[in-house]
């Protein structure tokens, strides 16, 4: 019984992470999103399974709905595909 | 009078804030008169607190919703709290008289608001005795300066807010993993009753938690690996917000940082903590005065020299002695003063002129006399010249120094004055001394006004730097007497481990 | 340049073990609370509400709740103020189908509905003002979504976003006023109402009045948010 | 050195979010990255408070002040939701700002573009 529990917290954590990977390294933005959306929703989930049904329920509403909301209109109105580049030293920490 | 009442110097911004919107219903031409009347209002309550502050000996303690410390929040306007929140309201109240005339770019209406909320936020985090209260404010304080740094929507204003962005978005994440990991040894967020258990945390923890504290802070604080927003930021940001950013929004991010620090001094990672303080505030005078020496722009010139002065502010806090705090709490309130007279005039150059570039400063004291004469007094002082008030602090950071053997400082101190005369003077030579064509403008009559004020407050503290010292003195034993702290508040004797 | 990569991921890995670390000193699943007990022990009496959690929220840390108010109502403003051209209109070419478009008349109401509920009963079931003005938020996504030319009425949401945060103030400084302290439960503590009806919906003191101005002001500045982003500056 | 399920999970967010935000280019990215680190200090700060075998924080019946999780991190983690979204849409909005004054989202270009 228990150990099935874990199972389930265990396999939720890997999705998680696996979806955190995806976010990050996807070309198109949108599917990025989607990625980042599914990160929150797991990861209310496991809110849930932590006992905390208060945030579960507005990490669902805010953290996936609205914010991937706001990402996608900021999408349309910008350009969907990354354009990766060579790579040089990252630019907040030049001068 | 009910000490309680002071928690008005949340309310009133908080309140005039979302009052906003309903006088822009009425009229749009009320809205910046009414920025400038609530802050006035405001000095006068943060006059009236520093007063019971400074003549009553005692702190103030708010108890948000009746409730006793760690149960409830709490706001601890003590010495130092009471004229910090004086300097900002009288710094907001000027550069909201100054907003009047400088603001050009649409909505207004939104410009005041956030203008109001920026203060608020940096009110906050000053009074505040809870670290999770303290993240809000600091949230508050740095959403709203997002926003201000990119209002004028040039390319330059977005790139900067997005360096920001990034930046506080990352310290903000290390931040509230410090406040997690405090939380989980403790059991308690009240900030009184970290100090009373700071003993109890786990060294590896209380290491990790201090230095994720510190990064999260440095972003507000401008210290060095985290403070490349800083000069886009200042250098874009409409005039009265430049000013705002250095004469209080940074000190409120290096106070916060301060106050973690000395709180957990029982736990064994202080010591490591303040040197690497001492490295960073090392580093960023360094690299700010090198920096301000190969600037153009006048406005970007004095963001560097803002940083650098920063950084020996944290030299002084790091060194871990009551002396060495004074001198950079006074180091704060001289460069607070400075700093304003100082980009309020530069922000007027750059509104009668059109830009802030060195070419716009030939010839300045012929132009706008009196404008030239208020930079060469800030810069004049800023360098340490005696008979001003920064040489004064810049003497009690270097007997601090010495006191515990510290040389290093000593030189870093006199090297980078050193520099900051070279490019003052430069600057100085250039308005003075170099001819340009250009009509005589006539210079507005309060912003005249404003700016003779600081000037006479600058040398007032340099002839008789006495009566501020002995405030700073006392401010800085607020800060660092961490024992005197917990005892002043009223902790609810039950919740204790 | 892998070169720079490789670095990036050493100093992230360096990170990682140090937090890991330090979390390996804070057990997972233990007890470590201390101001959380005081809470459990005392929420019903002292705030009348049976979500610990609300109580935390609206009660003993209402100071952070007003804080969270103004972040957002920052960030709507903000928005507002970056995006703001002089001319702006929505861009969207195609209109919904019919069954979308009646479908998302039919629904909305419903959603409103369902955010208020959430908002009003903050103080017995989970939820509370920032879900419950979330909830409010999509419907009004859903009618942008639905319809081409929908807009909602700016000048309103503005002025009721404003009287919702000074309604927030208000009733703080109210608090001031009676019982001496800003933010003061007055309704639960001075005047004493509901103290019979611990566990049903008129109780818990000012907190279903709070939650309802956090629930108002959270929608319509969400709505204003999805507003601002999606119209764009016309040329 | 033995940490929790939940804990890894955390940590790994936190720093697939760092990592995004050092190391790419694309600013909606770096953003996308910003609010997976966010999630995974909230992840970390509720795992904080959970207690093994106790139930939520809501005291009806049943469920007493022995018998329930800690409500603190819970609220914390309330608040810091609502500030992620409040930062996010911020920043998306400069970025819509930046893309329409330099047409791309690249940090280098932008760079390029301002010499």
């Amino acid at each position: 019984m228990t150990s099935c529990v874990q199972c389930i917290e265990y396999l939720m954590v890997f999705i998680m992470i696996a979806a955190a990977v995806f976010a990050v390294e996807w070309r198109d933005l949108l599917a990025a999103v989607v990625g980042m959306a599914a990160v929150s929703l797991v990861a209310s989930i496991l809110f849930f399974f932590l006992q905390a049904p208060d945030v579960a329920m507005t990490e669902a509403a805010i953290g996936a709905a609205m914010s991937a909301a706001v990402f996608i209109f900021a999408i349309k109105r910008t350009q969907r595909y990354e354009t990766e580049e060579e790579e040089k030293p990252g630019w907040w920490v030049r001068w | 009078m009910n000490l309680q009442f002071a928690s008005l110097l949340i309310a009133l911004p908080l309140i005039s804030a979302f009052f906003v919107p309903v006088i822009k219903t009425i009229s749009r031409k009320a809205v910046m008169p009414f920025l400038v009347i609530i802050t006035a209002v405001q000095t006068g309550i943060a006059a009236w607190v520093f007063e019971e502050v400074y003549t009553g000996g005692k702190p103030i303690i708010i108890m948000a919703g009746g409730f006793k410390p760690p149960v409830g929040i709490n706001l601890y306007i003590g010495h130092f709290a009471a004229l910090f929140v004086l300097i900002i309201a009288v710094a907001g109240f000027f550069m909201a008289v100054f907003s009047m005339k400088s603001i050009g770019v649409e909505p207004k209406d939104k410009y005041a608001m956030l203008f109001l909320l920026l203060m608020l936020g940096a009110t906050g985090m000053i009074s505040t005795g809870d670290i999770f209260n303290l993240f809000v404010f600091m949230e508050i304080t740095a959403i709203s300066a997002y926003a201000l740094t990119a209002y004028n929507k040039t390319g330059e204003a977005s790139e900067g807010a997005m360096k920001y962005i990034v930046l506080g978005g990352i310290g903000s994440s290390f931040f509230l993993v410090g406040i997690a990991l405090i939380y989980g040894s403790l059991g308690t967020l009240n900030m009184a009753q970290i100090a009373q258990l700071a003993g109890n945390i786990n060294p590896t923890v209380a290491q990790a938690a201090l230095a994720l504290l510190v990064f999260g802070l440095a972003v507000e604080a401008e210290l060095f690996p985290l403070n490349a927003w800083a000069p886009d930021a200042y250098q874009a940001a409409p005039h009265p917000v430049t000013a705002m950013f250095s004469a209080f929004v940074v000190k409120a991010g290096l106070y916060a940082m301060v106050r973690i620090i000395y709180l957990l001094r029982d736990t064994q990672a202080f010591t490591g903590i303040l040197r690497l303080v001492l490295i960073l505030g090392t580093i960023t005078v360094v690299i700010g005065e090198l920096s301000a020496l190969r600037q153009t722009n006048v406005k970007r010139m004095f963001a560097y020299s803002s940083i650098a002065q920063v950084g020996f502010m944290a030299v002084g806090f790091s060194l871990g002695t009551q002396a060495g705090a004074s001198a950079g709490v006074f180091h704060m309130v001289n460069h607070a003063i400075v700093k304003a007279l100082m980009f309020l005039a530069v922000g007027y150059v750059a509104l009668e002129l059109g830009g802030t570039s060195i070419e716009d400063f030939k010839g300045l004291g012929k132009k706008m006399p009196l404008t030239a004469f208020a930079i060469t007094v800030g810069a004049i002082s800023i360098i340490g010249i005696p008979m001003f008030n920064v040489f004064w602090s810049k003497i009690q950071l270097i007997l601090a120094a010495l006191k515990v053997g510290k040389t290093g400082v000593i030189a870093l101190i006199l090297g980078a004055s050193l520099v900051e005369a070279v490019y003052y003077i430069r600057l100085i030579h250039t308005m003075w001394f170099e001819s340009a064509n250009g009509e005589k403008v006539k210079e507005n009559f309060t912003l005249g006004v404003i700016m003779l004020l600081l000037v006479a407050l600058i040398i007032v503290i340099g002839v008789f730097p006495n009566a501020a010292w002995n405030i700073a003195q006392k401010a800085a034993a607020d800060l660092y007497n961490v024992s005197q702290y917990i005892k002043n508040v009223p902790l609810l004797p039950g919740v204790s481990p | 340049m892998v070169m720079k990569r490789a670095l990036a991921i050493l100093t992230i890995l360096l990170i990682g073990y140090w937090i890991a670390l330090a979390l390996s000193h804070v057990p997972f699943g233990a007890d470590k609370m201390l101001v959380g007990q005081y809470y459990l022990n005392h929420v019903k009496a002292q705030t009348g509400a049976v979500n610990a959690v609300t109580a935390v929220v609206v009660n003993y840390r209402g100071f952070d709740t007003l804080g969270e108010v103004t972040v957002l109502f920052i960030a709507s403003t903000g928005v507002a103020a970056l995006l703001w051209r002089k001319k702006r209109k929505r861009t969207a070419k195609t209109e919904g189908s019919v069954v979308l478009t009646t479908g998302s008349r039919l629904l909305f109401p419903f959603i409103v509905l369902f955010g208020g509920y959430i908002f009003i009963h903050g103080h017995l079931t989970p939820g509370g003002g920032f879900p419950g003005g979330a909830t409010i938020a999509t419907a009004f996504l859903m009618l942008y979504l639905a319809f081409s030319v929908y807009e909602i009425p700016h000048k309103g949401f503005e002025i009721t976003e404003g009287l919702a945060g000074m309604g927030y103030v208000t009733v703080g400084l109210i608090g001031l006023a009676i019982g001496s302290y800003f933010l003061f439960d007055w309704i639960w503590q001075s005047w004493g109402w509901g103290h019979s009806n611990i566990g049903r919906l008129f109780s818990a003191g000012f907190i279903p009045v709070i939650y309802t101005i956090i629930g108002i002001k959270v929608g319509t500045e969400l709505s204003g948010i999805v507003d601002s982003m999606v119209k764009e500056g016309g040329e | 050195m033995s940490i929790g399920v939940y804990y890894f999970g955390a940590v790994s967010l936190i720093l697939i979010g760092l990592y995004a935000v050092l190391v790419k280019k694309n600013l909606l990215k770096i953003l996308v990255g910003l609010s997976i680190m966010e999630t995974g200090v909230n992840l970390l700060l509720i795992s904080i408070g959970y207690i093994a075998g106790r139930s939520a924080p809501i005291l009806s019946e049943g469920v007493g002040p022995n018998n329930a999780v800690d409500p603190i991190p819970q609220a914390l983690v309330l608040t810091a939701i609502v500030i992620g979204v409040a930062t996010t849409a911020l920043a998306l909005t400069v970025a819509i700002n930046l893309y329409e004054t330099y047409k791309t989202l690249n940090i280098e270009e932008l760079r390029r573009l301002r010499g």
